[in-house]
């Protein structure tokens, strides 16, 4: 078969062509800087700001709140480190959780290497938080909590709303992660108390290197990347005006289509969740059943790796991910299948895949049955599977 | 990622299943690092005259215990001891850098298989030594 | 007229079509996450590689010197808070100029608040460095000399092999700020001895939102964007794939047509200059006649203020820019003009102009006489003018 | 970025140039901040009968100076002490936040005018105050 079947829109999504046609006329034809005063600049200006308001709207912000960057990893940075110099005087302790990004992650073991103390939450089998756990850590110096709205491996979606009300309750700064969940889910500032919140162009089809940051107006912010007065002197660098309009463009077609979307996606992830469990032995559902993105499907499927699952489905024209470390040639797995609980050796053998709207059952059932036989030759190929089967029959 | 020669090894593993009556078996490797190879020897006289593999582990884990088999497959106990994880690389055409390790285990597994016969049969191989438990597998150091 | 004259070519530049043509591509059809298995990403990956040849033959680096980012601000920050960070222990002392870009400046003041010391040399009257006065400069604490390679006001080109080469001597990493230089003018890297260089893709006809920072491959650095394991593990965040392809294809442009193109900037560039002070009074040239980028073109006309200078152009359909403070909304003029002796009034009337391959000689003339009338104009109308032809008669 | 009453008033200003035998002239601002407004009046019993205006600085500069110098035409001192910057500001459909400061300028360049006139002529003006050195602009401050 050549047609590809592409699961792995937690990784990066498609362009949406409607989105690229928007991006277009800001290539060649009104490529003027924004900062500049003569009037074909103005284009660009103009393009900014009704970019802003899209993605403004669509988590109710001020056009003012959401400042423009290179993607989340960026503002992930850009907030925590941020709010840790903003604050210092108030404290140095940061709330966060060990299933977080390793842009949330290594930045704060970067904090930590200048003196400041991190809590990394622990998480259920599914990946939730504890809010008592979180609420009893806080601290007279916790300046900031940062939790990821949704989790990129295993699709699990905290109770935000609750861990902005805590934060609000003790004062303390709330940051989140939607990386995964803008454009996929609704958010609302201000109903979720969430002062901080970090997204991604490319994740919702729209285009890479482009991201937000939205900073709630009385936060105190430190610039991270110092230089020219764009941004409202709070970003520096020249304006990437395509990658902005596209960002804009994708954030209204997402929330336009939010409600079908989701309809249409849960159902074929339960679908796919229903196959597996169907027709495969040895497999767990990762992450939460039903709190849970309405795009990820994440298994394990024990005596089998990650790495040649993700080839074999590839030889079939299937593309998806793995927590398996091979693939990312270190060798522990993702340390989000480890704080789930799962042991090494079957945390090795996971695979996610992230569906989309144009995702069809068609394709679901064929991904199940390339699957089912992957699974069992690459199982037949195992020496731990001999030795399970050999302990069973004893 | 990999060459077509890993892929194809990976595809149609060379000597893959079990050796019911093995003249020595040894596995290397262990599931909390995503890798285990088990490599069954079947020896007359000096030969190594037929030999089998099972694998946990990555594409390239797979293709490296498929091509260290070949490689000695048909070969005098003396000549197997030859074949280096380097040999089998380069008769896979190459492995990305972060996958040399699983070459290291391949060359590992067939020497613990021997360990193993030599162990039974009460012969030293010359130059075979004890098989490590974890096999020394470098985490690639982050850079600065 | 309708046609719009576009000399603000430092500001940014009109993305080249070829170098847009290799882009689309990476939009919507080869979208895939650099980083993943399957096959379809490895387009992706492939097309990384070869920008990064491009941009490394360029500058003669090794292909794993270079380093893809969101721009030059950025490459400037993470050069100089990385090289602080990391050399801390040696020493807190940094040189640079006081006519650097902002991104170096206020990063360099950045640090200045974290309890490490900048020298700000001066310059002269054409914006050079002095080679003596930066020399002495240096400390046993001095880790780091960052001078830029041409300045983007006045199009001073810094002598930077000489400087390279007494950052040597001395044992103390250089870094430049090629923004304005990188595409413009030859620059290898070994024989001028620098040890980092950043630069932006927007400033040679390239898109914006991309660039890079070459880093020496001895040279210690610590990330400034922490996450995921991009670009080696120095640089995290989901790969801006095509922005990434249109700076290598930028950069492979620019660099086979430089000979080229630089003798007709050349030519272009005296001849304005020429033209003007040929046709109009009072006016400065700004920066050196002959050590300066070979498309700028920057004067002073006295009596006169910057901004309504760009808006009687622009109404005549030219596009220009000014380090008049009033189009940036604060009050003191550039720091470059008031770094190389203008006094406040004289560099509130600055104009920069700076030329493409693509500017002809009827558009120069156009723009002289244009100029002529409206400095006219604008004379008459000034206060200014007026005390000095009084004074004059006097 | 400028409203089109401005970009008007800044094309085609209005009572631009000098008034030979002015009744009073005031100069404000200063070359350093890149603006300088003077006004000349020419004042007849209580009518300011002709104005006049030189400006060095940007297009709001221009722009307020032309409106600045409309608005007072014709009046009486008494109804031009009522010109305030905002008066200027709304007559011109307003000016960007960072060039608000163009307007203060002209109307201090109308009071500086005026308060000339008035000391050459003895007379107190209801109130009006002697004009600055500086007016004061402030700069916008850095977002934290
Ligand atoms: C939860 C989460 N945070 C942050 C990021 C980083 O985003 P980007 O790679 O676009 O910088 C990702 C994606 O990789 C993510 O899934
Ligand atoms: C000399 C210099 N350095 C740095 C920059 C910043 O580059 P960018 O705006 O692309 O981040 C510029 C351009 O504005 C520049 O001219």
């Amino acid at each position: 078969m050549n047609e590809i079947i592409y699961l792995d829109n937690a990784a990066t999504t498609q362009l949406d062509k409607a989105v690229f046609e928007e991006m277009q006329p800001y290539f060649v034809d009104y490529y003027g800087n924004p900062s500049s005063v003569y009037s074909i600049a103005s284009e660009s200006k103009k393009a900014i700001n009704l970019a802003r308001e899209r993605v403004s709207g669509a988590i109710g912000a001020l056009d003012r709140e959401i400042y423009f960057t290179n993607g989340g990893t960026e503002s992930d940075n850009w907030a925590i480190k941020g709010i840790a110099e903003s604050y210092k005087e108030k404290g140095k302790h940061i709330i966060t959780s060990k299933i977080e990004h390793h842009a949330v992650l290594h930045t704060c073991e970067y904090l930590e290497k200048q003196g400041y103390e991190i809590t990394y939450l622990n998480v259920d089998e599914d990946g939730l938080v504890d809010l008592n756990e979180l609420e009893k850590s806080i601290r007279k110096d916790t300046i900031l909590i940062t939790i990821m709205f949704a989790n990129n491996e295993i699709g699990t979606i905290q109770p935000i709303k609750e861990i902005g009300e805590i934060a609000k309750r003790h004062d303390v700064i709330f940051h989140t992660d939607a990386v995964q969940a803008f454009g996929h889910v609704p958010i609302d500032v201000n109903e979720m108390n969430i002062d901080l919140l970090s997204a991604s162009g490319h994740k919702v089809n729209g285009p890479k290197g482009v991201g937000f940051l939205y900073v709630r107006k009385n936060i105190k912010l430190k610039a991270f990347i110092h230089g020219g007065a764009q941004e409202r002197q709070r970003r520096a660098g020249t304006e990437n005006v395509p990658g902005i309009v596209g960002l804009g463009a994708a954030a209204k077609i997402a929330y336009e289509q939010l409600e079908e979307r989701t309809k249409y996606l849960i159902e074929n992830r339960d679908y796919l969740i229903d196959q597996i469990e169907k027709n495969i032995d040895y497999v767990r559902l990762n992450g939460h059943r039903t709190k849970r993105l309405p795009n990820n499907v994440n298994f394990c499927f024990r005596f089998i790796e990650g790495e040649s699952l993700l080839i074999s489905l590839d030889m079939e024209g299937i593309c998806a991910s793995s927590g398996s470390a091979c693939t990312s040639g270190s060798l522990d797995p993702s340390h989000v299948l480890l704080a789930i609980g799962l042991p090494h050796e079957i945390a090795h053998g996971s695979l996610r895949m992230t569906l989309s709207h144009s995702t069809t059952k068609e394709q679901l059932d064929f991904v199940v049955k390339q699957l089912k036989d992957i699974v069992n030759r690459l199982r037949n190929m195992s020496p731990l599977y001999e030795d399970f089967l050999k302990n069973q029959n004893k | 990622m990999y060459t077509e020669k890993v892929m194809d090894h990976f595809k149609n593993p060379r000597n893959m299943g079990e050796i019911e009556d093995a003249s020595g078996v040894g596995t290397v490797g262990n599931a909390k690092c995503g890798d285990i190879m088990r490599v069954f020897l079947k020896i007359e006289g000096d030969v190594i005259e037929d030999v089998k593999f099972k694998t946990f582990g990555c594409g390239a884990a797979v293709a490296t215990s498929s091509m260290a088999t070949e490689l000695v497959k048909g070969k005098t106990i003396k000549e197997a001891m030859l074949v280096t994880n380097k040999a089998v690389m380069e008769a896979l055409d190459g492995l990305p850098p972060v996958k040399v390790h699983c070459s290291l285990l391949a060359e590992e597994a067939i020497h613990a298989a021997l360990w193993d016969y030599a162990k039974k049969n009460g012969i030293v191989i010359d130059g075979l030594e004890e098989p490590k438990e974890d096999i020394g597998e470098e985490e690639i150091p982050e850079e600065e």
